[in-house]
């Protein structure tokens, strides 16, 4: 503000009960008028202390702890828990298993973003109606989930060494009639949103993470590769056999809220890609090996992560032979993402800092764990 | 205008705006004062009507309860909160003493000017108002338009950010 | 153009003919104050049977709702009374019986007086706007600038809701609704100006029968007046894509934040009570009111004038159900720097024409070529102006980069990410 | 293809080239860095294009009952290599572990994480602060000895058998 107009600053609480915080988050915005000056982020509501009870229950009884801390994407937590134990203890997945693990983990992207870009479109103002035509194609995942994992939101599906149970019959012929429908809802959200100016002169140049801050401020997922970095570690690390399925990673341009958009839109579609490509060469065999209730893994410690929808989704693993893991860890994306927050909030003002928090599409439950 | 309605409505309205214009003096909340200040101009917007002269009315509502009225009031949110307060001053001894000379004076050049009232209302519609504007009273109206371009141009010059800070604010 | 409309009462073309004959019985038997009281209250029944009901109720809270519903892929209200036609009442019971919390620190006696201050004016504004040849309220001159005098006073009971509230999103409501207002009031009266300079008169009823005389509405003969009338008031009645008051997902609720129960309720219903009257302004000055090119004769014309209302109150929705929105200093920089230098170009064109038709005395086929014309200079100006403003869409690429390796940075070659 | 996980010994060779002495044990996964040393090593390590590890992408804590160790995974982009470094604090009162927010701005909030839930002190960080507790929190949770009940029993399932006491710390388990 100009010399003349003097107005001093005062505090403003965003959260937690706000209507686009995305969950009990709190930024504590020191305002000039519209201006942000300081943003400070409050955490710890949902702090449940995952990782002090996965101490006291076996592995096997830790792997519905992991569909409650991401719970938008309880998929891909199991299955990286499932990998982080199996590499530790060493254990071999079937070929039919890997494949069902992969389809799972990309129908839950999808179900996942569709959650994201519908809220990143709520929060620049296009109320309630992509969010809706998204909601609508999530709500047949989630009844195919429902269908073969017995759960819609946490599904507590994948077992050490495979997946709980075999594909259902009808399963394949329900995802197939699902696909044509999930890419008609994506081009029309594309069509509504990507296109209009509002919503370009809303999201263009907003929150913009360069790619030398964005790695040093160790960002993961479409945070990273809206920078234009080009990492994803189903491509960099490939695990339960990604390297066979042929797919492209979609990266932006400057990092604004904008290509983190564009990027989860795009990445639907591969992801639906991946899980045709999946369907049409479904191995046949047992869909999971035998592993003792009281798995003990052998003393060690073992690291392994999976690109889970908002980013490097890590578990650490350390085992002393007892039946529980000694020490449990989980790297969760959306709270490392909120590193830059500060750096994205200052300076604009209060309608960018919401369009900024919702590009970075955080879970509270993965971040206060 | 004429009939029994007018009588009634010209008691109402002079009761609300005298009403509202006391309240203006009277209120310790300085945003309850610019709210009743709001209500007196409405109300003379009415009286205004009562003499059928409603292109005037209009305007008053426009340009007073529509443009000044918003003026105080973001003056009043802009001052910090000290300030806000009609609170009691030193100044009311001599205030009164002046109003009282004021009223007096008002009085006096009501009673002494005979009205020269005007048998049927004479038809002043917007169109004879602005052939006047523009023929007879050409002058006052450049001239009052040049003096609002000067005091916006001045507004502006106020409130710019300097040039550097206007960079990075866009 | 003959009389319209014969004076029986039975010819339910023109309802004002009951009313005459109603209020003449009533003059015969009983004193003429009877009558004077009689008159109004007739006046309002009668607007309330054919347009509140239909238009307020149903268009507007149910309609809107099931409508925004369908563009949503779901139903909408559909469960209280057939089809859900008793939604909007099943509404007000609920509210009116929802406690209206007033919090402690709030300012009483403002929080108490804003929506009283905001309902009052929503039926002003009908006062002045001719239903049917001879159905009007009050038929005065200047009926254009008593709409947009009455349009400034929600701002203020907007102001004080927010002022009142004591509470920080409310505050951010309401100095972002009177900032709003201010600099949207500039480029309507202006677009209204154009409409004035073209058919010479402000009285309303004078502006149809114009357009009804020239055969040609006025959104064809000025569609960029027509345009920027439609942002001016779409901000200032809040509506998206200019919503920011009550930005849901920034500030919470705006100005209504503290607000609850029939408080509230009134502020949401009046909301629609001015999306009404703004659509039925539009409807008469842009789109030729009551008058259909020679229809009227046969449809009544409060019939033809209302499904006019709701066509433009369509817009309305349609706009909500689509558009995000925008922050408030693009909106102000849209408004001083886009809105404004197109409402003054067209206000020159129109007068321009004007000049030309009256002082050559060209017969009234000329306005259709004007009106063609101004399609072409509005586009043009539109065009060139945003392009002078730096407005580049074509540069911003919509769709992200496929690469088929991990690794590190790529960097972005060729056609920068850049543009407005 | 697939990313090159470098072993203990092969991190321990890197981070000697980079900075003599300055490895205090290796094991199979990972190798400790001497604490006075560790900042130079972690800057060395992340400029030199040989190891490139710019992506610091996990750091945590783990309580062994003598020692603290925290844990830092290390990952190259260009390289796609990835490398797992550790750091003990082994006083038990008041473990210090030097901060390498000003390397890897990444660590900001993992490292208030660790002093959080385990009371790592990290020295040169810009504001530690409990994150996910409020500030006036008894204690650090995830510490072993946090929940000890009186008599040293652990809750928890020691094997499946009653309530009897968990065995006395567990041998070194990374050796």
């Amino acid at each position: 503000m100009s010399e003349i107009v003097q107005s001093e600053p005062f505090v403003m609480n965003i959260g937690p009960q706000h209507p686009s915080t995305h969950g009990v988050f709190r930024v504590k915005a020191t305002v000039d008028g519209e201006r942000i000056i300081d943003a400070e982020m409050v955490i710890g509501y949902l702090h449940r202390s995952m990782e002090k009870l996965a101490e006291e229950r076996t592995y096997t009884q830790n792997i519905p702890f992991t569909d409650r801390t991401d719970y938008l994407s309880s998929m891909s937590n199991n299955l990286g828990y499932c990998l982080a134990v199996e590499k530790l203890a060493d254990i071999e997945v079937p070929e039919r298993g890997q494949a069902i693990r992969v389809i799972m983990a990309e129908l839950q992207r999808v179900a996942s973003h569709c959650m994201g870009a519908g809220a990143f479109a709520n929060d620049t103002g296009a109320w309630q109606t992509p969010i809706m035509w998204f909601m609508r194609e999530r709500e047949k995942i989630l009844d195919i989930f429902e269908m073969t994992s017995g759960a819609r939101l946490t599904c507590n599906y994948m077992r050490i060494g495979g997946v709980a149970f075999d594909l259902p019959e009808s399963f394949e012929e329900e995802v197939r009639a699902f696909i044509p429908a999930m890419r008609q809802t994506i081009d029309d959200g594309e069509g509504l949103l990507s296109g209009n100016e509002i919503f370009i002169a809303r999201a263009r140049n907003v929150a913009v993470v360069p790619h030398e801050m964005a790695i040093n401020a160790s960002l993961s997922g479409p945070m990273l590769r809206g920078s234009g970095v080009a990492w994803d570690i189903r491509k960099a690390d490939p695990y339960c056999g990604y390297e066979q399925y042929d797919f492209e990673i979609p990266i932006g341009y400057q990092g604004d809220a904008y290509d983190r958009f564009i990027i989860r839109i795009e990445e639907m579609r591969q992801s639906l890609k991946i899980v045709e490509q999946a369907l049409d060469g479904l191995p046949g065999g047992p869909h999971s090996t035998e592993v003792p209730l009281a798995l003990r893994p052998p003393a060690g410690e073992a690291y392994a992560r999976i690109e889970s929808p908002r980013g490097e989704l890590g578990y650490y693993l350390v085992s002393d032979e007892g039946p529980s893991p000694y020490r449990f860890h989980i790297r969760p994306p959306s709270l490392i993402n909120l590193t830059v927050l500060r750096e994205m909030t200052v300076g604009g003002s209060i309608a960018d800092a919401i369009v900024a928090l919702g590009s970075i599409d955080i879970v509270v439950g993965e971040i206060d764990r | 205008m004429d009939g029994a309605g007018v009588g009634i409505a010209f008691w109402a309205l002079a009761f609300v705006t005298l009403g509202a214009a006391g309240g203006v003096m009277v209120s310790r909340n300085l945003l309850h004062a610019v709210l009743l200040l709001i209500v007196t101009f409405i109300g003379v917007a009415g009286f205004f009507v009562l003499l059928s002269a409603e292109f005037i009315a209009m305007a008053q509502i426009v340009i007073y309860v529509g443009a000044i009225a918003v003026l105080m009031l973001f003056a009043i949110v802009l001052t910090p909160r000290t300030i806000r307060d009609n609170s009691e001053t030193a100044m009311v001894g001599p205030a009164i003493l002046l109003g009282i000379a004021l009223g007096t004076v008002f009085l006096f050049v009501i009673y002494d000017t005979e009205w020269a009232v005007v048998a049927s209302d004479p038809a002043l519609s917007a169109e004879d108002l602005g052939k006047a504007l523009l023929s007879t009273w050409v002058l006052p109206f450049e001239i009052a338009s040049v003096l609002l371009t000067a005091a916006l141009v001045g507004a502006i010059m106020l409130v710019r950010t300097s040039e550097e800070e206007a960079e990075d604010d866009a | 153009m003959g009389p319209l409309v014969t004076d029986h009462w039975y010819d339910l073309r023109d309802l004002s003919n009951i009313s005459r004959e109603i209020l003449e019985g009533i003059d015969k038997v009983a004193p003429s104050e009877v009558a004077y009281i009689v008159a109004p209250v007739l006046g309002f029944v009668a607007f309330f049977l054919i347009f509140v009901l239909p238009s307020q109720l149903i268009v507007g809270v149910y309609g809107e709702r099931r409508i925004i519903g369908r563009m949503q892929a779901r139903r909408g209200p559909n469960r209280v009374g057939p089809f859900g036609l008793l939604q909007p009442i099943a509404d007000a019971i609920k509210l009116l019986q929802k406690e209206a919390l007033t919090p402690k620190t709030a300012d009483r006696a403002i929080m108490w007086a804003a929506p009283i201050f905001f309902v009052a004016p929503a039926v002003l504004l009908f006062a002045t706007i001719p239903f049917g040849p001879r159905m009007i309220f009050a038929d005065i001159p200047v009926a254009l600038i008593y709409f947009i005098a009455i349009s400034a006073l929600p701002v203020l009971a907007a102001f004080m809701a927010g002022w009142g509230s004591n509470n920080k999103y409310s505050l951010y409501g309401a100095m972002r609704v009177v900032a709003m207002s201010v600099s949207y009031e500039v480029p309507l009266v202006l677009s209204l100006l154009a409409v004035v300079v073209f058919s010479s008169t402000m009285s309303l009823q004078g502006i149809v029968l114009f357009q009804a005389d020239v055969n040609l509405w006025l959104v064809f003969m000025m569609p960029l007046a027509f345009l920027i009338y439609f942002i001016s008031v779409s901000a200032e009645l809040n509506r998206t894509p200019t919503d920011i008051a009550e930005a849901e997902s920034e500030i919470v609720a705006g100005y209504l934040t503290e607000y609850s129960g029939m408080k509230w309720g009134l502020f949401y219903g009046m909301d629609i009570g001015y999306a009404l009257a703004a659509s039925a302004f539009a409807a008469t000055v842009f789109l030729g009111g009551w008058s259909m090119w020679g229809l009227e004769e046969w449809v009544p014309p409060w019939m033809i004038f209302i499904a006019k209302t709701h066509l433009f109150y369509f817009v309305f929705i349609w706009t909500r159900g689509t558009l995000p929105r925008l922050r408030i200093d693009q909106l102000m920089a849209f408004a001083w720097k886009f809105l404004l230098p197109l409402a003054v170009f067209n206000l020159f064109l129109v007068s321009l024409e004007r000049l030309l038709w009256v002082e050559n005395d060209i017969g009234d086929g000329i306005v259709f070529a004007f009106a063609a014309g101004n399609l072409v200079a509005s586009a043009a100006a539109a065009y060139l102006w945003a392009r002078l403003l730096g407005y580049r869409p074509e540069r911003i690429p919509t769709k992200p980069r496929l690469v088929r390796e991990a690794g590190g940075y790529v960097p972005v070659e060729g056609q920068t990410g850049g543009g407005e | 293809m697939a990313t090159k996980w470098w072993s203990g010994a092969e991190l321990a060779a890197a981070a000697e080239r980079l900075v003599p002495g300055s490895v205090a044990r290796t094991s199979e996964t990972a190798c400790a860095l001497k604490p006075e040393s560790a900042l130079q090593t972690f800057r060395a390590l992340r400029d030199d294009p040989e190891t490139d590890f710019v992506h610091l992408t996990n750091l945590c804590a783990a309580d062994y009952w003598d020692h603290f160790e925290v844990v830092y995974h290390l990952q190259s982009l260009e390289r796609n290599q990835i490398a797992c470094a550790k750091v003990e604090a082994w006083e038990r009162e008041e473990p210090v572990v030097p901060s390498v927010v000003d390397i890897w701005q990444g660590a900001w909030i993992q490292e208030s994480e660790a002093y959080d839930l385990f009371g790592i002190g990290f020295e040169g960080h810009p504001n530690l602060t409990r994150i996910l507790l409020w500030e006036g929190y008894p204690g650090h949770p995830l510490r072993k000895d946090f929940l000890a009940m009186p008599g040293g029993l652990q809750p928890g399932l020691n094997e499946f058998a009653g309530t009897s006491a968990k065995p006395e710390p567990p041998v070194h388990p990374v050796q």
